[in-house]
């Protein structure tokens, strides 16, 4: 029982991260692609937070009477993470619009038929 | 109850994400994602991580799902019917997944104050950081000081994602004054409420950056609610009016001044014998250098993200309006 | 204080109560214009109550404006989404449960 | 006051289940909107109250950027309508 | 001043010239900035190699805080010498790209192009100076982000889908190496490279760090385009623009060749990823098939630029092999095949950048008779040439040769028979364009091509006497390279040792000797 509270948190992430690859790499729509990707990221950046997670700690901003904080590292990399992400994010979802424009399509066979066809 | 808490929203995530998998209507995808953000956003506050949790409802739920939306507007709603075989990524996922299974048996247990995430470096950024540097909020002190130059390299992270989506979308403005009137003109409530609306945001986000030395908060959120203000504008009064107001040259000129804000401080630190990034350096006593290096870089750091995502915002909404007049 | 903490917990609950209740009329009411209605009504009344309730447990600092700051904003823009929401609907296209009706009365005659 | 609070979270929980359902599978789309929205403003008060329970309610900076980026995401949305049907 | 500062010189200089490049605006001032600052970061690279060929370390702590609580930027000769490599073509880059970009990308972009460049060197450089995991993908980041904007720049359609799919491949490899430096956080609570690399021998055998490991491997290989994971690259070396083509072949693979040598030999000790996880073996194999799979696809294909991006993913498949070698003169082999193939790339790609500025095209009927029409534009295109294929007196011979060697001296015979027969194929690759450009006559209506400007043939020329010069002189490629490999082979041992007198006061003497650290304070 105590092995299950002590990683139920990461298994749950380990399956949420999961689910977002599976949608990058399975979908065919380049929208729904951008989604998964952020939906895997997302759950990545979950795991990092867990790890810094102290019980019965509390957010790392200083008040009186109060010595147990959790950790504020992974907070920190994690910020950069999350921005790094929506640059991401950003740049991939402008090359859809001008994917869209170039083929007519978004969806990754049709375009690829294309590709294939000259 | 923190636990409790915490498992409940995991569940509410994990049914979330499978309905994302098999929905096929990519509106609906979108608004799913919009609360898979906004669930990790809860889990980040419940497990400490405010600062995260303030970025990821404002950046995750907000800019991200108003692009998103922005580039099914383009490329329309529906998802075609997958012909593909989903049994190989199917696997590589398994692989993928197992192989993180077999990694976590050996985690250091969740939540234990003895983990060795706690032990070695954390420990001083807890008891000398508001020492050191004076703030209270010590990720604040870790993002702008200790690992300053990872932020100078997230600004310019976000720098270069404008560059890119203006490569790829142009800069807009290219119709002037043959643009329409655009915007929610049948919504006449939402104009008034907007009006009332944006200058409070705009207050907020001003708040939000001056206030994130001692609460949640700093530059990079503040940048992105400043920016939501703007948008919010332009969604409700339409592109041009809000060009307007703020120029697309204008906002790449901020976009590189902030960088360039944020890099002088490193050269000044330089110049005063310093490493660079040594914000002790700014002033006689070290503590209050550090706090004026990090009130300025925070200030650049607000000023590239706002510029930069507002200009990402005007890409797409220009490809939209032009899209729509044709 | 006692007292305080009394009607601050009669008011947390009761905006607890009409939350559920709205929940309930997201999914039992007939017609989406009707289910709008659930959901915001309630969903005011309950913002209200809980937030009323909280502030009855600050002691007057920056907490208290924040939580007016809340209670001011979504007051102004919850109700706003709610009737833009639905007047998009109309306007779309989409009907109450007696206009249905109507309609397939015409078309059945 | 720790036990209300607690009893309220747990409310509010339960509510922001039964719009997170109805968000994922709706008669109509703006059924869905609907669900989110009320997904949102019922996060907004799990993260008020939530501060009250752990004892930290300064943190009622995040409630407020949630009810904003609520209504934008509200206001993007028929926004977005204006540009395709909303009715499949 | 500044020579306290050269170890973070190269990274900030073209950080801080981005921003202005896009404030001055004009196409003609932004490309004179950019080259003059690239020329600067070359110049304070050769600076940092000079400085650390003796073995020396320069360890400088930005912010002034000190490693592991603050970044780290940590030169040795390792870094310094593929930094040198980058530099240096960057610069030769972006002089060519100036009359080469006219053609291939809309006048108003010009200075976005710039820009972004700028940005992408930036990255680069921080992959490799950077001593701080964590701060690695950062940079990663802007380079991965800098290199999808300047493939989408390309006027062809097809570069937009080729860009899509780096993307997303880029993305996940970034997240694969984001979740293994989580765990090895997670298991050391440290994110300083040299710090990891002494904490995480106290759990040798540990699950999480083996997980770690292998999601750092995946996801490296994927930015470096090793074999099963290559599936983005050749596409989008193809549709990017010309002088785009020629700065990320001769660099950004190499970068992240470099990656994982620092994280393998710096981080995990070459003990345990190759005798512990039998890691050797998997590479070895990855790199023959990729030497020879897609040597193969370079000689069938028809678009030259797709032929070189095949060959780059067979050279990729060598400088593998080296490292799976596991021994000083195939890690050697390695880092002299990073600098080599990146003199021979740059100057393939220019060639053929120039081809495409005259033609618009670069299918190989394109190339029919250009001995006569561009004789030096092809003569360099056959002398790099000959230097894919080993020739001897190119600097390829030089690296083929000590590959072989490395083989031979662990007597993996078939290994050494294998790059040789590798070779074989680039013949047939290289030969084809070769002879359709001096035995074949051109096509009708492509009587009067003539040569391209000076600007263009200028740095290709440079690179080609470098491939000559380097391959005759080895004295500085092979110094800089068996400095390089010893010190991370040092690293690695020392590293064993540790696990010996654990985390004892010994563990620390020895890494204090080891850091040479610039007095930076005066």
């Amino acid at each position: 029982m105590n092995f299950i509270l002590d990683y139920y948190n990461y298994w749950i992430v380990v399956f949420l991260m999961m689910t977002g690859f599976y949608i990058v790499i399975s979908a065919n729509n380049l929208v729904k692609k951008i989604v998964g990707l952020n939906v895997f990221q997302t759950s990545v950046f979950m795991l990092y937070i867990s790890m810094g997670k102290v019980s019965g700690g509390t957010a790392p901003i200083l008040v009186e009477g109060v010595t147990l904080y959790s950790n504020p590292l992974p907070h920190v990399l994690i910020l950069t993470a999350i921005v790094v992400g929506v640059a991401t994010t950003a740049v991939g979802l402008s090359l859809i619009v001008r994917i869209k424009r170039a083929y007519g399509t978004v969806e990754e066979n049709e375009f690829k038929n294309q590709d294939d066809a000259i | 109850m923190g636990e409790f808490i915490d498992l409940v929203l995991l569940a509410m995530l994990a049914l979330t994400a499978l309905r994302i998998i098999f929905l096929k209507d990519l509106f609906a995808v979108v608004m799913l994602f919009g609360i898979y953000s906004f669930l990790s956003a809860l889990i980040f506050v419940n497990l400490d991580a405010v600062d995260v949790a303030f970025t990821e409802a404002s950046v995750g739920a907000g800019i991200s799902t108003v692009l998103m939306l922005g580039t099914l507007a383009l490329t329309g709603r529906k998802e075609k019917e997958n012909t593909h075989s989903s049994i190989l990524p199917l696997l590589v996922v398994c692989i993928t997944g197992a192989a993180l299974i077999y990694g976590t048996l050996d985690m250091p247990p969740f939540g234990h104050p003895d983990n060795p995430v706690h032990e070695h470096v954390a420990p001083r950024y807890i008891e000398e950081s508001p020492k050191e540097i004076g703030l209270p909020n010590m990720v604040t002190s870790v993002l702008a000081s200790y690992r300053g130059f990872d932020t100078l390299g997230e600004t310019v992270v976000v720098f270069a994602a404008a560059i890119g989506v203006l490569a790829l979308l142009g800069t807009g403005r290219k119709e002037d004054d043959e643009a329409p009137e655009s915007g929610l003109k049948s919504h006449h409530v939402l104009h008034v409420v907007a009006k009332i609306i944006i200058p409070l945001t705009i207050l907020f986000a001003l708040y939000v950056q001056f206030h994130g030395d001692f609460g949640p908060g700093g530059g990079f959120q503040a940048g992105v609610i400043a920016a939501a203000a703007f948008i919010l504008y332009t969604l409700v009064f339409g592109l041009s009016k809000s060009m307007d107001v703020i120029g697309p040259k204008f906002l790449q000129f901020m976009a590189s001044f902030g960088v360039l804000l944020y890099a002088s401080v490193g050269l000044y630190s330089m110049y005063k014998g310093g490493q660079f990034l040594d914000y002790s350096k700014l002033a006689v006593d070290p503590v209050a250098g550090q706090h004026y290096g990090i009130i300025i870089i925070e200030l650049g750091v607000g000023i590239t993200v706002f510029a930069a995502m507002l200009s990402i915002f005007y890409a797409f909404s220009s490809q939209a309006e032009r899209s729509n007049i044709q | 204080m006692f007292i305080l903490d009394i009607v601050s917990s009669v008011l947390l609950i009761a905006g607890v109560f009409f939350g559920l209740s709205g929940a309930i009329g997201l999914f039992k009411l007939p017609d989406f214009f009707t289910r709008v209605h659930a959901a915001s009504v309630t969903d005011s009344i309950a913002a209200i109550l809980i937030i009323v309730g909280l502030l009855l447990q600050t002691s007057f600092d920056l907490n208290t404006a924040k939580l007016l700051f809340i209670l001011t904003f979504l007051m102004i823009t919850s109700p706003t989404s709610s009737h833009a929401l639905a007047k998009s609907a109309r306007h779309g296209g989409l009907l109450t449960l007696p206009e249905e009706k109507e309609k397939q009365q015409e078309q059945t005659h | 006051m720790t036990e209300i609070y607690a009893a309220v979270c747990i409310g509010i929980l339960v509510v922001m289940g039964v719009a997170l359902a109805r968000a994922y599978s709706a008669p109509t789309v703006y059924d869905r909107i609907l669900g989110v929205n009320m997904f949102g403003t019922k996060t907004v008060l799990f993260i008020a109250v939530g501060g009250f329970l752990t004892g930290r309610p300064d943190f009622l900076d995040i409630a407020i950027v949630y009810a904003l980026i609520n209504f934008i995401g509200m206001v993007a949305v028929l926004r977005f309508f204006e540009y395709t049907a909303p009715i499949e | 001043m500044l020579e306290q500062h050269l170890a973070v010189l190269p990274i900030i200089l073209p950080l801080i010239a981005a921003p202005i490049v896009l404030i001055l605006g004009r196409s003609i001032l932004s490309w004179g900035f950019a080259t003059f600052i690239s020329g600067w970061a070359c110049l304070v690279s050769w600076q940092l190699l000079t400085a650390t060929l003796s073995g020396g370390v320069i360890s400088y702590a930005v912010g002034g805080w000190p490693p592991p609580w603050g970044i780290e930027m940590r030169v040795d000769t390792a870094n310094a010498f593929v930094l040198l490599a980058v530099s240096f073509i960057s610069t030769l880059v972006l002089l060519f790209s100036k009359e080469s970009i006219k053609k291939e990308i809309d006048e108003s972009q010009h200075t976005l192009f710039y820009t972004a460049y700028l940005l992408c060197l930036a990255g680069l450089s921080g992959i490799l100076i950077t001593g701080d995991a964590f701060n690695l993908f950062v940079f990663l980041e802007i380079s991965s982000l800098a290199t999808y904007t300047l493939v989408s720049l390309a006027r062809d359609r097809q570069c937009l889908t080729a860009a899509f799919r780096y993307l997303v491949m880029g993305t996940i490899g970034a997240t694969f190496i984001l979740i293994g430096v989580g765990m090895l956080y997670m298991k050391t609570g440290t994110l300083n490279m040299l710090d990891l690399a002494e904490r995480i021998h106290a759990y040798d055998s540990s699950r999480t760090i083996n997980t770690g490991l292998a999601f750092i491997m995946v996801g490296v290989g994927i930015k470096l385009a090793l074999f099963p994971l290559h599936a983005w690259l050749p596409a989008a070396y193809t549709h990017a623009p010309s002088a785009v083509t020629a700065f990320l072949a001769s660099t950004a693979t190499k970068v992240a060749v470099y990656v994982m040598i620092r994280f393998i030999f710096t981080i995990f000790g070459a003990e345990h990823v190759f005798e512990n996880m039998g890691m050797d073996l998997i590479l070895m194999v990855l790199a023959v098939v990729a030497i020879f799979k897609c040597s193969y696809m370079a000689a069938v294909q028809s678009n030259v630029k797709t032929v070189l991006a095949y060959s780059s993913l067979a050279q990729i498949g060598y400088m593998i092999l080296g490292v799976s070698l596991v021994s000083v003169t195939g890690l050697m082999a390695s880092m002299i095949h990073i600098f080599n193939h990146a003199l021979m790339k740059g100057a393939l790609f220019m060639a053929v950048g120039a081809v495409f500025y005259r033609l618009g095209s670069v299918d190989i009927k394109a190339f029919r008779g250009l001995g006569k029409q561009m004789p030096l534009t092809m003569a360099a295109f056959t002398i790099s040439g000959l230097s894919i294929i080993g020739v001897p007196l190119t600097v390829g011979f030089i690296s083929k040769w000590y590959l072989v060697t490395a083989a031979l001296e662990q007597n993996h015979w078939v290994i050494a028979a294998l790059v040789l027969a590798g070779s074989l194929l680039a013949i047939v690759y290289i030969g084809r364009v070769i002879e359709a450009a001096y035995f074949q006559e051109p096509e009708n209506g492509q009587a009067n091509v003539k040569e391209v400007p000076w600007t263009m043939l200028l740095p290709m020329w440079v690179l080609v006497i470098a491939n000559i010069y380097f391959g005759v002189d080895t004295s500085l490629t092979t110094e800089a390279a068996k400095n390089a490999s010893e010190i991370l082979f040092q690293n690695s041992t020392e590293i064993s040792a540790l696990v010996d007198s654990l985390h004892g006061p010994a563990s620390q003497m020895i890494n204090e000797a080891n850091v040479l650290s610039v007095e930076v304070a005066q």
